[in-house]
Order: C-alpha cells, then structure tokens, then sequence
C-alpha cells in the first residue's frame, strides 16, 4: 500500500460510477448517453441544499456522506488485477464485509434525520433486513475463504484459477445474491427506499450535493459489490487469452448488469416475508454451506 | 505455553488435549444438561416441562459425581495447557456446586411449576452452574474474564425470572448495572496483567508481577479484586446483595447466596496464590483487611432487617467475611485452604437448609417478614427445626457444622499470624447472636398471628421438593459437625496446583 | 503502512474517538447518543488497524456497526425523549461522577505512564489471522467452546426475558401461570 | 510520535469516560453504553500491547475476541432486561427504581 492508494481508490470509485450510470441506461433499454448522466447530475447539483425542516440536521446531512465512505472502502477492497487493488488486507474479505456495515447506521442517520413518517419507517425496515442477513453474509464469506486457507481476496481469486467458486459451492453463491441485491438497494429487497409504498423512503427528502453523494454512492456500491462477487465466486482475474484487467471489468460488468435486470424486474417483497426468510432459511442453510466448504476443502483443496 | 500461535503448537496441544478429555467429565455433564435441557424445552409439552428439572438436578448430580471419580480415577493435574485446572480445589468446589446446584433446582420446582419458560430456567441454571465451575478451574485470565460474565449473565436473568413483577426487574436491573460494571473494572485489570507477562496464563503472570513495581502491582489487583470481591459480595462491593436477593425468587436468591458466592471465594484463593505468589504486596494483609469489614458491615447492617430474605443476604456478606479468613490465611497457613473448604460445605448446607425453610413460610404464609414466622413451631414442627439448626449453625454454636468451621478459621487466621482477626470474627459472633435469635425466637415461642389460630399442627412436609432440601440440609448441617474428623480430612487433601 | 500514513490515522482516530466518547454522555438525543457510541468504537477499530492488529481492527469496525445499530434502536424505542426536542435532563450526580472519572482517568493514566512496561520488540506486527486462529483451535480451545456456550445462553436468557408470554401463552389465557 | 505509554493513556481516558457515563447517567441503557466503553478500553490497553511489547502473544489477541464476546452478550442481556422492566412499569429510568431499599 503506497501513498497514492487513496487517489488510486477515488479514481476508480468515480469510473466505476460512471460506467455504471451508463450500464443502467443499457439494462432500463434507454439509448446509452453519457451526456444525459451529465446532466442529471449538474440539474441535481444546483438543486439548493437545505432541506424542508428535517428533524436532525446533523445526522441527516453526514449519512450521505457517511454512505460514500462505506461504498468507497468496499470497493478499495476488491482487487482488480495482480498487483492493483486498494487496501491489501490479510484479512480483506472481512473487510469488506465490515466496510458494507456501515451503510446501515447511514441509511439508519438519512431516514432518522430526516423526521419524517415515512423516511423513519424505511428506515427501521432496512435496519431489519441488514440485521437479520448480516449473519448469512458473514458466514458465506468465511466459507468462500476456506478452500483458499485464507481471507486475502487475492488469494481468494488464484484459488479459483481452474475451477470458479460458483461451480464448487453453488449455495454459498445462493445466499450471496439476496444480500448482494439488498445492499446496492435493489429489488426484491429495496424495502427502505421503494417509490411506491413509501414515496422514495430514506432517500426522499434529499436534494442538491446531499442526493447527488447518495446516488453516487449508489453506483459505486453497485461496482463494489459486483467486483466482490466475481472476486468470491467468478474466478477473479482469471480467464483465457484476455488480459487479467479485462477479464475483471468485463465480468464485473456483466454481473452489475445482471443484477440490474434483475432488480428491475422481480417484484418486491414484503418486508417480514423477507425476514423470515432471513432468519428461518438463509441463516440454517448458512451453516450448512459451511459444512460444505469444510467437506470440499478437506477432500479437494489440500 | 504461554501462547500457541503456530501450527506445530496448535497440533501438539490437540493430541495432548485429547489425551486430557478425561479430566473434564464434570464440565462435559453440565455443559451436555444445559445444551439438552435447552433443547427439551422445545419439545415438552408444558405439564411435563418439570421433568427438565429432574433432567438438570440429575445433570449437576452427576457432575458431582464425576468430579469424584475424576480426582479418585485420574488425580489432579493442570489441562488444556493451563487454561484449566483440575486440583483438589476445583473438584471438590465442583462437587459441592452440583449438589447445591441440585438442591436449589428443587427448591425452585414447586415455586415454578406450571408457569412460562420454567424449562428456560432450569438450563440457565445448569448454565450458571457450569460458569461456577470454569470460574473456580479458570488459571487464565481470558477464561477468569469470560467465566465471571458468563455466571454473571445467567444470574441477572434468573433473578428477573419474575417478570411481572417490579421489584424483580428491579432487582436484576441494579444487579445488572453493578455486575457489568465490576466486570470492567476486572477486565482492565486483566488487560494490564496481561502486557505485563505477554501471555494470559495466571502463573505466568504471577511470575513477572513478583519483580513489577509495587504501585502497578496494587492498582492492577485492586481492580481484578473488585470482579471477584462483587461475585463474592465482599464489602465494599456488596451493595447489591439485598436488592437482588429480595427482588429475586427465593430459590434464586438461594442460589446467589451459595454458588456464585462461593465460585468466586474459590477463584479469588486461586487467582491470588496463581498471580501473587509468596505474598507480592502483602496482599495477604489487605484480603484480611477486607474480610474484618466485609463481616462488621454485613452482622451490623442485618441487625435492623425485619424481612428475613435482607436479614439472610446481609448474613451471608457476613459469611463471606468469615470465609475470606480462609482465603487470608492461605499464605501463611497450611490450614487456610482446608478451612475454607470445609467451611464452604458446612455454609452450603446450613444457608440452603435457612433459604429452604424461608421458601416454604413465603409459599404456605405469602411474607417474608419476621413477624410472617411467629408460631412456626406449633404449626410445622419439622420446619422450626430445620429453620433452628440452620440459624444456630450461622451463628456457630456447637456440635453443628458452622461451629467446626468457624473454629478451623480462626485456628488457620491465628496459624498465619493474623491473631487480631480472629478477635474481630468472635466479636462479630457475638454481635450477630442478635438477630439470628431475633428469627428463631417467635418461630419457636411465640403463638401463630391471630389470622390463622385454628392452624392444626402439622408433621408432614410438603411439596416433596422442599422436604427433600429440608431434610438433606438439616441431617448435612448436623452430621458436618458431629462427624468434622473425615471431612476435615478431606479438605486438608483439597490443596491447590500452582500450575 | 508508512511510519506517515500510520500517525495520519491514529492521532485523528484518537482524538476522535476521545471526543464521540465524552459527547455521547452530553447530547440530550437518544439518537445521536448510539450514533456518537458507533462512532467511538467503530473509530477505536480505526486505531487497532494503525497499531498493525487487522483482523482485530476489522472485526472491531464489524461487531461494532451491528452492535450500536441494535442499540440506538433500543435507545429510540425506549427512551422517553429519543430525538432530544425536550432537552430533558438524564444525569444525576453530575459534578460527583464527573470528578471520581477524572481521578480514576488520571490515576490510570499515571500508573499507566509510570510503569516500566516491556517494550522488547518495536515495529513488529501484532499476530495475523493465522496465528490467532492457531490458538483459538489449540491453546484456547476450551474457552472458546465455553464462549460459544456463553453466547447460546445469551439467546436463551435474552428470550427468556424479553418475549412476551410464554411458548405456550393461548388468546385468552395470555399470562395466566405467569410466574 | 507514537509509543505504548500513548496508547494507555488514551485507554485509560477512554475508561474514565465509560466511568464518567455509568455514575452520571440515569437510564439503564446509558449506563451499558458506558460500560461499552470500559470494556472497549481494556482491548485499547492489550492491543496497544500486542503492538509494542508482545507481537506474539496471540493469548492477548484471544483475549480481546474474549472481550468482544463479552461486550455482546452483557449488551444483549442488558436489552432484555430492559424490555422486560419497560414492559411493566414504562421506564428505564435508574431513578426511577426505589422499590427496593437500595
């Protein structure tokens, strides 16, 4: 890690972003223009900051902000090719997963701060639904990094240089993609944020440098999460003739768009549903994905 | 070891540990009664919810036993890499937290029966007790540390078993705020042991303090003290005793009053011979200090207590005082340890026997108060007289177990040349003739209130539960003292590893 | 990390930290209480990660986030004044706590500062997640197992209090063999 | 510059304040906060350690998981009590409770 990780780090978050804005474009089969992404966002930065009477100016003016810094570290922990990532933690992996809970005391602050009905009720469901898959997420990270013998996401990804995670432990990847989609506030699980039961939830009330930072947030979250989830499950880098870097983007890429596709078209689910989900299906099959990578790790990986 | 961060370490101490399982049979039953109990209150329907009881009484009782066969089959010796050890102490510490443990399950039963969670509450007592023996067999400080929250947690939930009732919740709650709060301190203390020694092995750490400067050496034990002295509710550290033990249930103040009490006297010696070995900081002087306050303050406060649930928790602050004697002494006197062995059984049976004959006056008269005991003699013979052994055995008059204990004590505290406590203990002797006799005198002569004159006389004991703790309480009360010779013997074997 | 980058993190993770800790105690809402908690020790796994423990610092950051996020909405739901709009007072004894917790702190810090620790080894790394795992499956196998115990009785207890009625509560009969 | 002696002293500050709260404040859930904070504290001290006197101790290391165990399961007891108390008598106020002589 050098001194110029952070600029490194920044600069791919606002690529990414961007890219991203684009690739919804692609996936909502509007006509792929950076300009019209340009614009929103200079129409959103002039909007004036202050927002009508929130209840608590502090909290609700530093969860945008807060939310950028948890997507921004997320995404530090994903390595892109041999040799460039952010942060290179031994223990990466779980830094990851430390880095996305923090969205949940931001997301928790917006609704919170803001003060009203709605924004608080957004809020408490999405402490729910990250309290409850918290669980399963922990675990079905450790169990990704059993086989590597390790929790360095590099050393995740050249474990999978023949054979991709997915294909080993196809459950694990089952009780990731839930998560995944929750976190970057998609459907099935925008439960906090969704136009039409709640008026756009947490994020309602926000206007000018405030939802401009949450929707950048947003995208950068997107890559983060789809660059770790080809990191855990997809093999990484790795790929025949291409280079290691374009292996990454692309597959990154096409899992972005896959969830995107996804969120536009499942229909949500009701919020206890979802937890009993949680907490009644995914936290057992958790453990049982466990047993699993300590069965295929014992028999395969050593 | 002091630290096993490699591989080679951790495959060595996995053969040994194996090798060592044996040693850990009384933790492997209650751990296995906790787990089962839990799961079988699951499954039980809820008129058969008390044979979760019989399974936890029938756990601890077979603790008990093992911890008997373990030290006759396998002898003593520290496991698991000194994180555990099995000695004299422990076992027979363990021995005695399972039939008390036992005891106080079916002292609880009839208070429970038929009502919400009773089968939640038999496993977190297993659980507690089971915290009690890792306390009394932790010689490392995470262990130490981990055991005291452990059996604090499953306390504070008994002792808000009563949920509707305010003062119940009331009670956990102050219990709560003090024993998380004591835990701290303890846990800071043990953070600074450890960057002494670099490892978190008691002996270890015993090893470096002997040569650490003297003020570190006291601020660093004044704070783990302030954990073990709240388990055992040493004076200054005593102030939620009363509160919990009148807000609880009176079978979990029972239980308060002799295995958490206890566990933490034991761990106390330990962690004071393991870490502060030949008297570093003459620390030997402050513990007896300690005790002479601990027995003024509880005697004289009880003094004034007109409900005998306070007036029995102020009198067990006493006899943790007249315990810590034991402990006092344990440096400069072989007999020290004994005596506290010993005395801890004779307490064991002589409060449960008090505790047992309260629970049965509250259950049949709704009251706890003295007045609620007037007449006891001429309604329920048998009861006055467990009630008169067990207070005059508090009291310490002979032939009965707390008059051979006490003696041991004050032979040990003359042996390890602290003459001026053994004064102090008579005077408090003295002192506390008050208000046991305050008890026992309108049990025995009085005539019952005038609400219930037609009360025939009755010679039969029930519930069962309680006349089974009534009865082994008493006859464990009496035959403790006539028959002192063996079991004195016994705690003269009850002697401590050093690791 | 660089000797730069490593005082770059701890003096400002420090200072803030300090500073959320005291401010939790001095808002009058409930909210910010929690809120300024999480930043306290989620900040104090910023400092574990400058003094080189990672997998210390990043489970700190972790357990805290879920950790105060339980407890301000605990704050919220049972506090009388959760958002502080009535800036009601929740303190007794100001003065008198205030001094005792400066003499402990001073005191603390004194000894602390006096006593000659052992300071052999400097600019190593503190035990990676191998090593630390090594232990917890040999040496400390035993507590562990016995933590795992602790945190199932949590549960157990924790139910045993809070849920209300019992398994067994019909409509109707709710509370009837309340204890 | 950075040493071990800083370390403590910031510990032990941190302690103060945990003290500080549970003496001065009067609802029980502040007072867990409080001892959050002495137990967080603690594992400041024995990672400070770990940093510049013991690098291998990996017992220490153990010992602050001890401690995070510890701070989630008196919390989550604490919770509990707290609901069960509210539920009754609709406070969570220390003040409050004066059934008992104290």
């Amino acid at each position: 890690m050098s001194d110029l990780t952070p600029f490194v780090v920044l600069a791919v978050a606002l690529v990414g972003a961007g890219c991203a804005a684009l690739l919804e474009q692609v996936v909502s089969g509007l006509r792929v223009s950076p300009q019209a992404v340009l614009t929103s966002v200079s129409r959103t930065l002039r909007q004036p900051l202050r927002a009508p009477q929130v209840r608590d100016g502090w909290l609700y003016h530093l969860a945008p902000g807060l939310l950028l810094v948890a997507a921004v570290a997320a995404l530090a922990f994903v390595p892109w090719a041999p040799g460039f990532r952010g942060i290179d933690l031994s223990t990466g992996a779980i830094g990851f997963a430390a880095a996305l809970a923090y969205v949940t005391p931001a997301v928790f602050m917006a609704g919170w701060g803001a003060g009203r009905a709605l924004t608080v009720l957004g809020a408490f469901r999405w402490l729910a639904l990250m309290l409850a898959y918290a669980m399963p997420l922990a675990m079905v990270i450790t169990a990704v990094a059993a086989p590597a013998g390790s929790l360095r996401p590099s050393d995740i990804v050249e474990v999978q240089h023949a054979v991709p995670m997915a294909l080993v432990q196809p459950l694990a990847l089952a009780l990731w993609v839930p998560a995944a989609l929750a976190v970057c506030f998609l459907a099935p699980f925008d439960v906090a944020h969704c136009d039409e039961e709640l008026g756009g939830g947490v994020f309602s009330e926000y206007r000018g440098l405030d939802a401009a930072l949450v929707a950048l947030a947003r995208r950068v979250l997107l890559v983060a999460v789809s660059g770790m989830t080809v990191v855990l499950f997809f093999s990484g880098w790795h790929g025949p003739l291409l280079p290691a870097a374009v292996w990454m983007v692309a597959k990154t890429a096409a899992v972005a768009a896959g969830m995107l596709w996804m969120g536009g078209r499942v229909p949500r689910m009701e919020i206890d549903r979802a937890l009993e989900l949680a907490w009644k299906v995914a936290n057992p099959l958790a453990l049982v994905a466990i047993v699993w990578a300590g069965l295929v790790t014992l028999l395969f990986y050593r | 070891m002091p630290n096993g961060g490699t591989l080679e370490q951790a495959k060595s101490i996995e053969e040994m540990m194996l090798r060592e399982l044996a040693w850990l049979w009384p933790i492997g039953a209650l751990t296995l009664g906790a787990i089962v109990a839990v799961l079988l209150t699951m499954v039980l329907p809820r008129h058969r919810q008390g044979l979760i009881g019989a399974w936890a009484a029938g756990a601890h009782v077979t603790a008990a036993v093992l911890a008997v066969a373990v030290w006759l089959d396998r002898g003593v010796r520290a496991i698991m890499e000194q994180t555990v050890i099995v000695d004299g102490l422990s076992l027979t510490m363990t021995a005695l937290i399972g039939i008390s443990g036992a005891l106080c399950i079916a002292l609880a039963r009839p208070a429970l029966a038929g009502t919400e969670r009773e089968g939640e509450f038999y496993a977190m007592l297993t659980f507690a007790s089971l915290s009690a023996v890792m306390l009394v067999m932790a010689a490392d400080a995470a262990l130490l540390g981990l055991a005291i929250g452990a059996l604090g947690l499953s306390t504070f939930v008994m002792t808000g078993y009563l949920r509707r009732s305010t003062r119940s919740n009331e009670a956990s709650i102050k219990y709560y705020i003090f024993g998380t709060v004591s835990g701290a301190f303890m846990l800071y203390g043990l953070s600074w042991w450890f960057g002494l020694a670099g490892t978190t092995n008691l002996r270890l750490i015993g090893e470096q303090l002997q040569s650490a400067p003297q003020g570190y050496v006291i601020a660093s034990t004044a704070l783990v003290i302030f954990g073990l002295g709240y388990k055992a509710a040493l004076v200054p550290f005593h102030f939620w005793t009363p509160d919990a033990y009148d807000g609880a249930p009176v079978s979990v103040a029972a239980y308060m009053s002799v295995l958490p009490k206890l566990a933490g006297l034991a761990a106390l010696a330990r962690v004071l011979t393991l870490a502060l070995p030949e008297d570093t900081a003459g620390w030997a002087t402050a513990i007896a200090v300690l005790a002479a306050l601990t027995m003024t303050v509880g005697n004289v406060a009880a003094l004034a207590q007109r409900n005998v649930v306070r007036l029995l928790a102020y009198s067990s602050i006493a006899q943790s005082g007249y315990l810590l004697m034991g402990v006092a002494a344990i440096n400069g006197s072989d007999q020290g340890l004994a005596a506290l062995v010993y005395y801890a059984m004779a307490y064991a049976a002589m409060n449960l026997g008090a505790f047992a004959v309260v629970a049965a006056v509250q259950r049949e008269r709704r009251s706890v108060d003295i007045d609620a005991f007037k007449g006891l003699g001429r309604t329920h013979p048998w009861w006055t007289v467990v009630l008169v052994l067990s207070f005059l055995s508090l009291l310490g008059l002979p032939p009965l177990a707390g008059f051979v204990g006490k003696l041991e004590l004050f032979k040990a505290s003359i042996d390890a040349g602290q003459s001026w406590l053994a004064v102090v203990a008579v005077v408090n002797t003295v002192i506390s003739l008050y208000y046991y006799l305050r008890v026992i005198s309108p049990a025995v002569l009085d005539a019952p209130a005038e609400a219930e004159p037609g009360v025939p006389r009755t010679w039969v004991v029930r519930p069962t539960p309680i006349a089974v703790v009534l009865g082994l309480t008493a006859v464990a009360t009496v035959a403790f003292g006539l028959a002192a010779e063996p079991l004195l013997r016994l705690a003269e074997k009850a002697t401590m590893l050093s690791g | 990390m660089s000797d730069l980058a490593t005082a770059l993190v701890f003096w400002p993770a420090v200072a803030i930290m300090l500073v959320t800790g005291v401010y939790v105690f001095r808002t009058a809402s409930m909210a910010r209480a929690g809120l300024l908690l999480l930043a306290s020790l989620g900040i104090e796994g910023l400092v574990f990660l400058a003094l080189a423990s990672e997998f210390l610092g990043v489970l700190q950051l972790l357990m805290m986030s879920g950790e105060m996020v339980i407890m301000v909405f605990f704050m919220v739901m049972f506090m009388p004044d959760p958002g502080g709009l009535m800036g009601m007072d929740m303190t007794h004894d100001k003065r008198r706590s205030a001094s005792l917790a400066v003499a402990v702190g001073i005191g603390l810090a004194v000894v602390a500062v006096l006593t000659d620790w052992p300071a052999r080894v400097v600019g190593r790394d503190a035990p990676d997640v191998r090593a630390i795992g090594f232990e917890v499956m040999g040496r400390s196998m035993l507590t562990f197992l016995f933590a795992a115990m602790t945190i199932l009785f949590a549960m157990v207890g924790g139910v045993l209090l809070a849920k209300h009625g019992g398994r067994f509560a019909q409509i109707g009969a709710a509370g009837k063999g309340e204890a | 510059m950075i040493s071990l002696p800083v370390v403590l002293v910031a510990a032990g500050l941190m302690f103060a304040i945990g003290l500080y709260g549970v003496l001065g404040q009067t609802n029980t859930i502040m007072v867990m906060m409080g001892v959050e904070l002495m137990l967080g504290a603690a594992m400041l001290n024995v990672v400070g350690f770990l940093r510049y006197s013991w690098p291998d101790a990996t017992s220490g290391a153990f010992f602050v998981l001890i401690l995070m165990t510890l701070m989630a399961v008196e919390a989550a007891v604490g919770f509990a009590l707290v609901i069960s108390a509210f539920r009754h008598s609709r406070t969570a106020e220390i003040d409050d409770m004066h059934e008992l002589k104290g």
